[in-house]
């Protein structure tokens, strides 16, 4: 082989080579690097033993309860298809209410009640004054 | 109500508003020195002696 | 195929004569290792909690200690300038020179992991998958460790700056492995990030050599 | 022949004499725009529905998360030609770059936790956006000690150029990691420039302030390029006329 062909492969195959390696990391990056899962995904981890987890969903209209006097706060999550009911105790951020999109941190207990240790709103790349908001969504 | 007053976020506006014109300031003015820092380098090497 | 056989072998004699940089990365895999479950609250689930990120980065401080040896004796006594000379390509006798390093200072570990994974409790296939992860993530971090040692070579005390241009390189493959070793250990799905860990591991194969050549170009005029 | 004129307008006299022509458009127009972008934003564009007055973090965090990322960009291409065509011009505007945009990256994760602190309820979350911006910090970092640790000039150039080459595979991660995966961090509100998901009366403050900034930028590279030209050429006979 002369040392021209022999550089001419090199490259030839390191192109090929970086080729496939980034079909695998584009291909891994469709499932990967959840921040949350959907309330339809978390209700099949439900039976499982498992760690602390996040749920991403929009807490349902109507459902939110808070306790008299205390920090304790009920609500149910919901992607449209499954809902999880949630149940925390603490702060909530500014951003939550319902029909907003919020993302739950912790774990289900026995009663199949998701008990948040964090909860965190998610806004939209949706801007518009209020007035506006009204025209677009009146029921809201 | 003055236009000022941005409410309960008073301090998350303003502080960001504070933190953004002070590293542009910043920028700027480093950019300036090491320009004069230049010049007067040069100024001092080509002095007649 | 002859020059790299030769370079292979000597790179091979050349590490059992430094024997204590190797030695010293291995030990220090292994205290990290072990000196969490000794000074918390050793319980089952806790620990199995944080073994996935416990081996990525007793793993990536480990590599990230030995490596500053990595170019700088052979710089000094020319071996890297004769390299650059031979007829057989740089960029194939830097490969051919990582490998050998990975064989001596990252395989140890990975022998060695099954016996601190099983501290963790973690068990059966649970230590294939992460033996398999750091075979994947050290056979990355070998290359990113030869970018940075040749891109620093000339410096007199490149310890910092080598963390600080390491950290985030790396920081994918540590992210991604650990999630591989958690999802490995809760039971769900690990071929996302192994796909991750696998394309990583070919990208920095085919670049690597090609990156650290240049860079010790650099370095070298 | 189109070579040569690259090589004329990239000789270093012709380049300072060009850039500090430029910069004094540059920062007035900029400044400008940043000013009346800052007063919209501040205090002529409504409410968001919303987040109230808190949504006004927007028209500070955006244009220098932008800037941060063109930065890196702008460093990049620079250090691809210098290092191609050996261009020492070209290395000199890479090195003023990168304290600049290192700040600018800094001034956006500040704004995003000042913004996601009362919002999100958190000011800090190691979700895909937030971390590879702040591995885009790093890689800023990275650049400016390699180059300030390695004493002769030439070498610092093209080593640290290396380094910004490759952390330029980290562009495409930031801008792409809201849509590849699920973050906490909103997906983009401008990025489709037909129906922007922001109304008119919002919009326009921010788009000025983007490109003010931007505006900006370029004076101030401007300054700090010729500052750095003028310290690599301070023996050669061009610059005892400045």
């Amino acid at each position: 082989m002369l040392p021209r062909h022999k550089r001419f492969l090199g490259i030839l195959v390191t192109l090929i080579g970086v080729t496939v390696a980034i079909a695998l990391i584009l291909s891994s990056f469709q499932d990967n690097l959840l921040y949350y899962v959907t309330p339809s995904e978390a209700i099949k981890k439900i039976d499982d033993d498992q760690s602390k987890f996040r749920i991403g969903g929009l807490v349902e209209v109507g459902s939110f309860k808070r306790k008299d006097g205390s920090l304790q706060s009920r609500f149910v999550l919901t992607d449209g298809i499954e809902s999880v009911e949630v149940n925390y105790i603490g702060i909530l951020p500014d951003l939550f209410r319902e029909g907003q999109g919020i993302i739950v941190t912790g774990k289900f207990d026995k009663m199949k009640i998701f008990i948040a240790s964090e909860v965190l709103a998610k806004h939209d790349e949706n801007y518009m004054p209020p007035d506006i908001h009204a025209l677009k969504e009146p029921t809201s | 109500m003055s236009i000022f007053d941005m409410g309960d976020y008073n301090f998350y506006v303003w502080s960001s508003v504070f933190v953004s014109m002070l590293a542009l300031f910043l920028t700027y003015f480093d950019a300036k020195k090491k320009h004069k820092d230049a010049t007067s380098t040069i100024r001092n090497m080509n002095k007649p002696k | 195929m002859n020059i790299h056989f030769k370079l292979f072998s000597r790179e091979i004699r050349v590490a059992f004569k430094r024997w204590t940089d190797a030695l010293t990365g291995f030990i220090l895999f292994f205290l990290i290792a072990i000196l969490f479950p000794l000074i918390s609250d050793s319980n089952k689930e806790f620990l199995l909690t944080i073994v996935g990120p416990i081996m990525m980065f007793s793993a990536f401080f480990a590599s990230m200690l030995s490596m500053q040896n990595m170019f700088k004796p052979d710089f000094q006594n020319g071996t890297i300038e004769q390299l650059m000379l031979s007829k057989g390509s740089f960029v194939s006798l830097i490969l051919t020179k990582t490998i050998a390093y990975w064989l001596f200072t990252s395989l140890p570990l990975i022998l060695i992991s099954s016996l601190t994974a099983s501290i963790y409790f973690v068990s059966g296939s649970g230590i294939l998958i992460i033996q398999l992860t750091l075979l994947l993530s050290t056979l990355t971090m070998v290359h990113i460790n030869a970018f940075t040692a040749a891109i620093t070579l000339g410096i007199r005390y490149p310890g910092a700056l080598m963390t600080l241009i390491i950290t985030p390189i790396t920081l994918p493959i540590l992210i991604f492995g650990s999630k591989t070793i958690e999802n490995s250990i809760l039971g769900t799905d690990i071929s996302g990030p192994l796909y991750f860990l696998t394309g990583m591991m070919m990208l920095s194969f085919f670049l690597g050599p090609w990156i650290t050549a240049s860079a010790l170009k650099i370095s070298m005029d | 022949m189109n070579l040569k004129k690259i090589y004329k307008y990239g000789s270093p006299p012709n380049f300072y004499r060009f850039v500090m022509k430029l910069e004094p458009w540059c920062l007035c127009l900029g400044l400008l725009m940043i000013a009346i972008g800052s007063i919209g934003g501040l205090f002529v564009a409504p409410k968001d529905y919303q987040m109230g007055d808190a949504f006004r973090i927007i028209y500070f965090h955006v244009p220098s998360a932008y800037l941060s990322m063109s930065a890196y960009a702008a460093m990049g291409i620079s250090s691809i030609i210098g290092i191609v065509w050996r261009s020492n011009v070209a290395f000199a505007v890479a090195k003023s770059i990168a304290p600049f945009g290192a700040l600018m990256t800094a001034v956006a994760l500040i704004t995003g936790m000042l913004w996601g602190k009362p919002m999100w309820g958190t000011a800090w979350v190691w979700d895909a956006r937030l971390t590879s911006e702040f591995i885009l910090l790093l890689l800023y970092l990275g650049y400016i000690a390699l180059h300030a640790t390695i004493k002769e000039q030439k070498r610092a150039d093209r080593a640290a150029s290396l380094l910004a080459i490759l952390g330029i595979v980290n562009l495409p991660i930031i801008h792409y990691s809201v849509v590849w995966w699920n973050t906490l961090h909103q997906a983009s509100t401008i990025s489709k420039l037909d129906s922007p998901s922001i109304v008119g009366e919002m919009l326009w403050p921010l788009l000025l302030m983007i490109i003010g900034y931007m505006i900006f930028f370029v004076g101030v590279i401007c300054r700090g390029g010729s500052a750095e030209v003028l310290m690599r050429e301070k023996r050669s006979n061009w610059v005892k006329e400045v």
